[in-house]
């Protein structure tokens, strides 16, 4: 086996050892929470990466999805706390103290975890298949998928009674049996989430091997060349964008216990752009780049945001600025680099300006034509 | 299998690019497309392989393919190639014949990683000679390796309908030569269309001749009887000269 | 090869994944009690205490102010010797106008830097966010903003005004001094606004007051043609304005702009005060009504000296306001508590809470040591042509806190 | 009846607002693929450039007048630096400007609070815009009759300054053709700067005009570059007419829902409307060429 087949097994490794063994080993409960927080964020990312990095897709509304699992399992442990047929206390507090219809199949632990699973892929399925099918793509399907977070974000807000509106849902006390005030149980949530981290790397390093993850490639440096090799490009990117999406809730699911919160602002626009960051810094095409970049951002937003507050906005601007800018494989690209067997992507490098300018930049064919019957 | 194009015509915000094609491509032959910038050529294959809408009738195995989408004509057996070489830079030689092979395959195979070099993709890319460079990012291919390499995407998907434009605009002579050859290699069983602008290429290699001027077939023949067509000569002339 | 040692990894980490479910098995489970113990260190000539208010993010306008005054307050008491002999420490986070990163902050200010007790919040979600993790690990906040009421904690100290303090009074200005027969409610989509209108319409209801209209804008929002539109055509007595930061710049705004005036339809707001008015802009809003416990103006040596020292601190343009004066206050009752308690241990200081008095700019303040509110006097005020807000109606003598509103029979929740 | 005619003429202003944020961005994103995000910080500028103004010149009645050009040369400026020191790096990468710029808006948010401070600044309104109008029974706002006003201007000048100026036959150009244009001797460099310095230029104006409606505040440009992007999107990508219709239906449909419903559900109900438009009509999405696909 070649250094270079070898070499993300290696870093797989390195992250495994450092998540499992040396962070519970050397950090504090707190620390060590807010690790667990990341790692959730990092989920999301890794789901990201497949779309964005290794799909092209420009997934700037996963709050969206990151909010269906949030929510799903939020709803559900504030009924397990309010035991069986009892009422959530804000429901009270806000409503006529009487549990809605639709909150109710999630009083089963068993059904809200179908829900954190299925729901974001119906929903991410009937959106790309709408969007793909109708070849939306590039900028339109960036500011379409942030449009519907921000919606997303307005909706929970105006639901008061139901969604805790600005408030989101919080004060849970126990997770499927276990209580969450005990150190004990939130190291376990911490394993937990670091594992499905390592799980979902393991599952993607899987994908981007296997012929789907290279066809996905091909889609993103030549959607309609794909199309004329006999495959419609759409399915391939729905399929990679639907794994985004799952993975997103799975992250929103495993950050509700964790965090004690869930709010409309952990799903909006902000919080969605947010989830680029790391995976920007990390590298997107690179298979730990976007997991190890999440961790890094999440790290840097508490640590300066604790050193200077006020200042993390200037970070994250400079960040997005220079590693887009200056570094666009992110920090991957440097290992790449120093290793010399960087990958010449012409997806990452550019290709000349006007050729891309009009594939991004899409006008109708029968727009386009004439020019081109012109020019022969 | 015969395509047989009926009355095509392609129309853009009132220019009418094809007007009332008709044409009859038959396998076993090597079909050259010819005719001065702007007669339509390209647009004819894109209306074809479902890049621009057309009317008319273009009926092949039964189906009309102007009613289909691009992938699905693909999946009857009909490819094309694009004027300038459109080929996955950043994947290997081999991974970009493998995508197109990927027609044959079931679906769920997709989520199998590829294990070397499967048969068929060996077998084309010992035909378009690129066997050693199958590790090579795509995008490091000279252009004419690339155009072979379209040929060779085509070939691993067994399509009995090849459309290729200008497969060997910016070749060498020698590039030519090697290309013609293959184009006869394979064009036994299938239908081969070519554009192409070069005129002592196509009196070499070419069966029929089809000359297309505005939009419209001028004439239609083999190469020597359309060097003689008064009415080619004219646009030719008029054109170019 | 390469498939073996894939394969390898993936039987190493489901081996992982059943040694972590075993792990799982020590916890706690669920109706078992909470252990919370607390890491406060107070055995050195300092005591730390935690503010934690949004320097960041769209609240930054509106905290920063409170973070201020507490800073001011954090000094005056170390200039005068501290509490308990010792000098306060002050750890400041920023809760970045997130719920979230408000329950993470306050998290790391309990267990990481073992605070004797934070002070700050300011939106109910921030509150909310706060609250389970100052119960869970048993440590005291102090909050200092009006709020929606229907609350109180043990681990929580409301020095902002409760429903009855404020939001009732108002009514009973708008019915006893203005003779309103109906009334119009405007509001931002969120919790507040929402619990504040049922308490008016209960209100409204028992009191023979007509509510001809309930409009709700999104947070930010700064679209405000289509509700002054209703509002105008409604035409009722007087409308009741729980909008919150910037959308009131455009409400009052487009109000003006349709040619409604205070005189004709007077608004009452509850979410203006004085550090909001030059943002509106005075011309809009002079002659409207607020509802406060506290305003500039008040005429008083400890408000003077409050002030004074504020604009000495701040520029002689900056303004006190009433979460200002609350927060203020706050970081003065948990000395007063402290001092009691004679002890920094949070029980102790829970225990020896009620009763305990300060006198603050807005008038003497005393705490209710079982619902941790405290008692304050409501004012009505009139913003007048310098962006000051005058006392035009007060309640005369502080009003017991009620958060719940039990002594109101008209009210059920 | 007096219902629908309050609500079209709140419809119609809305949509003047917005053709107003979104008119820049049709130059910059429509015609020159640059998604930029940092439009609703160029708008935040020149709102604080109005109140600047305002600060400056003593007349209340004046200052308006003063601050439209001078927020238009604010904005424009900025457009400049940040296509000087960024932009013309990224041309080829479309999609990534959209997060860099994101990146750039974040800090210069930050900056106006460090500068001007959190709360909100009043920019006073000149004494002519005071009070209202009425049309057809219904109190039309001076102010929002002046944005209406000043929208169309913008569109005047913009449709005059494509039309009829050198420079406007040389953008028209270099958005046709690029390649074709710079061999005929038409320097892009400077077409995309000066394109940039207009497009940008426009959102200084539209900052300046919401001073007018709402308040001056570094969050002033989030609350409005989402709908400005969606705006453009339905109108189509560099058709300056769908521009229009779209900016007034969408906020004629604001209008009537807001109504209807509420103000957060009418939000909602306008994204979902839009996301199914661009179902039936993805015009301008449909992008494919011929001789080659990449």
């Amino acid at each position: 086996m070649s250094m270079k087949k070898l070499s993300p097994y290696v870093g797989w490794l390195l992250l495994a050892v450092a998540l499992l063994v040396l962070a519970p080993a050397v950090l504090s409960d707190f620390r060590l929470g807010l690790l667990a927080k990341y790692c959730c964020y990092a989920i999301a990312a890794v789901g990201i990466g497949l779309a964005w990095g290794r799909g092209g897709m420009l997934v700037l509304g996963q709050g969206l999805y990151f909010g269906i699992g949030a929510y799903a399992m939020a709803m559900h442990l504030k009924l397990a706390d309010a035991g069986p047929g009892g009422v959530p206390d804000f429901m009270a507090l806000y409503g006529d103290a009487t549990v809605p219809g639709w909150w109710e199949p999630l009083r089963s632990g068993a059904f809200a975890v179908v829900v954190i699973l299925v729901l974001p892929a119906l929903v991410a399925g009937l959106l790309g298949l709408a969007v793909f099918k109708r070849r939306i793509k590039g900028a339109y399907f960036a500011i379409l998928s942030q449009a519907l977070a921000a919606a997303f974000a307005i909706l929970l807000v105006g639901q008061v009674k139901t969604t805790g509106g600005a408030n989101g849902l919080n004060n849970f006390q126990g997770f499927f049996g276990y209580a969450l005030f005990d150190p004990a149980n939130k190291r376990m949530l911490y394993f937990i989430a670091a594992g499905i981290l390592l799980v979902s790397i393991l599952a993607m390093a899987w994908l981007y091997r296997s012929r789907f993850g290279e066809l996905l490639v091909a889609v993103r440096d030549g959607e309609e060349r794909v199309r004329f090799l006999g495959t419609d490009p759409a399915n391939v990117k729905l399929a990679a964008y639907v794994i985004a999406a799952v993975l997103a809730s799975i992250g929103g699911a495993l950050f509700v216990p964790i965090a004690g919160i869930v709010s409309p602002d952990d799903v909006g626009v902000v919080a969605s752009i947010g989830l680029l960051a790391g995976v920007a810094l990390g590298g997107r095409a690179s298979l730990l780049g976007p997991a190890v970049g999440a961790l890094l951002v999440g790290y840097a937003e508490t640590s300066l945001s604790e050193a200077f507050p006020g200042s993390w906005s200037y970070f994250q601007g400079a960040l997005f600025v220079l590693v887009i800018l200056l570094l666009p494989g992110g920090l991957a690209q440097l290992l790449n680099a120093r290793r010399g067997n960087s990958v010449s992507s012409r997806f990452l490098r550019g290709v000349p300006r006007g050729k891309q300018a009009q594939a991004e930049l899409p006008r109708s064919a029968s727009e386009a034509a004439p020019e081109e019957a012109a020019a022969r | 299998m015969t395509l047989t194009v009926n009355d095509l015509r392609v129309e853009f915000d009132g220019f009418v690019a094809i007007d009332g094609v008709s044409l009859t491509l038959e396998p076993g032959r090597l079909h050259f497309l010819i005719g001065p910038n702007g007669a339509g050529k390209t647009t004819l294959v894109d209306a074809l392989t479902g890049l621009a809408k057309g009317s008319g009738e273009a009926r092949y195995r039964t189906r009309d393919l102007l009613a289909l989408a691009s992938h699905r004509i693909t999946r009857l057996g009909v490819g094309r190639t694009f004027q300038t070489a459109t080929v996955f830079e950043e994947l290997s030689v081999l991974q970009n014949l493998d995508i197109a092979a990927g027609v044959h395959r079931a679906r769920w195979r997709l989520m199998l990683p590829r294990r070397g070099a499967p048969e068929r993709v060996a077998e084309v890319m010992e035909t378009v000679g690129l066997t050693e460079l199958a590790d090579r990012p795509a995008g490091v291919l000279s252009h004419g390796q690339k155009q072979w390499l379209e040929i060779g995407m085509l070939l691993v998907q067994d399509s009995s309908v090849m459309l290729l434009d200008e497969p060997v605009a910016g070749m060498s002579a020698e590039e030519r030569e090697e290309t013609g050859e293959l184009l006869r290699r394979i064009s036994p069983g299938r239908t081969v269309v070519v554009i192409e602008h070069d005129m002592d290429f196509v009196r070499r290699f070419a069966d029929v001749v089809t000359v297309l001027h505005a939009g419209k077939v001028i004439a239609e023949g083999t190469a020597a009887e359309i060097r003689e067509d008064a009415q080619v000569q004219l646009v030719y002339l008029g054109e170019d000269a | 090869m390469r498939t073996k040692f894939s394969s390898r990894i993936l039987a190493a980490s489901s081996v992982l994944a059943l040694g972590l479910t075993a792990t799982a098995c020590g916890g706690a489970k669920t109706g078992d009690s909470a252990t919370g113990e607390s890491c406060v260190d107070t055995s050195g000539d300092t005591v730390k205490i935690g503010f934690l208010n949004s320097l960041s993010g769209t609240m930054a306008i509106s905290e920063t102010t409170v973070f201020k005054s507490l800073s001011m307050a954090a000094e005056e008491i170390n200039a005068d010797g501290g509490v308990l002999g010792k000098k306060l420490e002050i750890v400041s986070e920023d809760g970045q106008s997130e719920p979230t990163v408000f329950a993470e902050k306050a998290t790391k200010l309990i267990q990481d830097d073992c605070v004797a007790a934070v002070f700050g919040g300011w939106t109910s979600s921030s509150r909310k966010a706060m609250l389970p993790v100052f119960e869970g690990n048993d440590a005291l906040l102090f909050y200092p903003v009006q709020y929606e009421g229907l609350e109180s904690s043990h681990n929580i100290f409301y020095t902002g005004a409760t429903t009855n303090q404020q939001i009732i009074p108002a009514l009973d200005f708008l019915k006893q001094e203005k003779k309103i027969e109906s009334i119009f409610l405007v509001g931002s989509d969120y919790v507040f606004p929402r619990t504040a209108n049922k308490i008016i319409k209960q209100y409204a209801a028992a009191n023979g007051i007509e509510v001809l209209g309930e409009e709700y804008q999104p947070l930010g929002s700064t679209d405000f043609g289509t509700v002054v539109d209703k509002v105008k055509a409604a035409g009722a007595d007087a409308v009741f304005n729980t909008l919150n930061g910037d959308s009131n710049v455009a409400f009052f705004k487009e109000y003006k702009g349709k040619g409604l005036t205070a005189s004709a339809m007077p608004v009452l707001s509850v979410s203006i005060a004085e550090e909001e008015v030059p943002g509106v802009g005075v011309g809009n809003l002079e002659g409207q009504y607020t509802a406060w416990n506290y305003y500039q103006t008040i005429d008083s040596p400890a408000n003077k000296e409050f002030v004074t020292a504020f604009k000495a601190a701040n520029g002689a343009k900056a303004v006190t306001s009433d979460p200002m004066e609350a927060a203020y206050t706050s970081l003065y009752l948990w000395k007063g508590m402290v001092e009691k308690a004679d002890s920094f241990a949070v029980e102790d200081v829970i225990d020896a809470a009620d009763g305990v008095t300060y006198d603050a700019p807005e008038g003497t303040v005393e705490v209710d040591g079982e619902n941790h509110h405290i008692a304050k006097t409501a004012l009505i005020g009139q913003v007048n042509s310098e962006g000051l807000i005058d006392t035009v109606w007060s309640s005369d003598k502080p009003i017991e806190p009620d958060p719940y509103l039990k002594s109101y029979d008209w009210w059920k929740n | 009846m007096d219902a629908l005619l309050a609500q079209v003429f709140t419809g119609v202003s809305a949509g003047a607002v917005l053709l107003l944020i979104a008119l820049g961005l049709t130059l910059t994103f429509g015609q020159m693929g640059v998604i930029n995000m940092a439009h609703g910080e160029f708008i935040m500028a020149g709102a604080y450039t109005a109140y600047v103004v305002s600060l400056v010149v003593a007349s209340t009645e004046l200052s308006l007048l003063i601050a439209l050009p001078a927020g238009f040369v604010i904005g424009g400026l900025l457009g400049l630096a940040l296509e000087a020191s960024v932009l013309r790096w990224m041309y080829a990468r479309p999609l990534d400007t959209l997060l860099v710029t994101y990146g750039v808006g974040l800090v210069l948010q930050q900056v106006a609070r460090d500068v001007f401070g959190a709360p909100a600044k009043e920019v006073p309104a000149p004494g002519w815009l005071d009070g209202s109008i009425p049309i057809l029974g219904y109190d039309f706002p001076l102010t929002r009759l002046f944005i209406i006003v000043l929208a169309g201007l913008c569109v005047a000048a913009l449709l005059a300054v494509l039309r009829f100026t050198a420079l406007g036959r040389q953008i028209r150009a270099t958005v046709g053709n690029r390649d074709l244009a710079e061999t005929i001797g038409i320097s892009t460099r400077r077409t995309d700067r000066a394109t940039f310095f207009i497009g940008s230029g426009l959102a200084g104006v539209a900052g300046v005009a919401l001073t007018l409606l709402g308040s001056t505040g570094p969050n002033l440009g989030t609350s409005y570059i989402v709908q400005a992007f969606l705006v453009v999107v339905v109108g189509g990508i560099g058709h300056l007419k769908g521009t229009i219709v779209a900016a007034l239906g969408i906020g004629l449909l604001q209008a009537f829902f807001a109504h209807a419903l509420t103000g957060s559900v009418a939000q909602v109900i306008v994204f979902l409307a839009i996301v199914a438009f661009l179902q039936v009509r993805p015009q301008g999405i449909l992008s494919v060429r011929t001789r080659s696909l990449a």
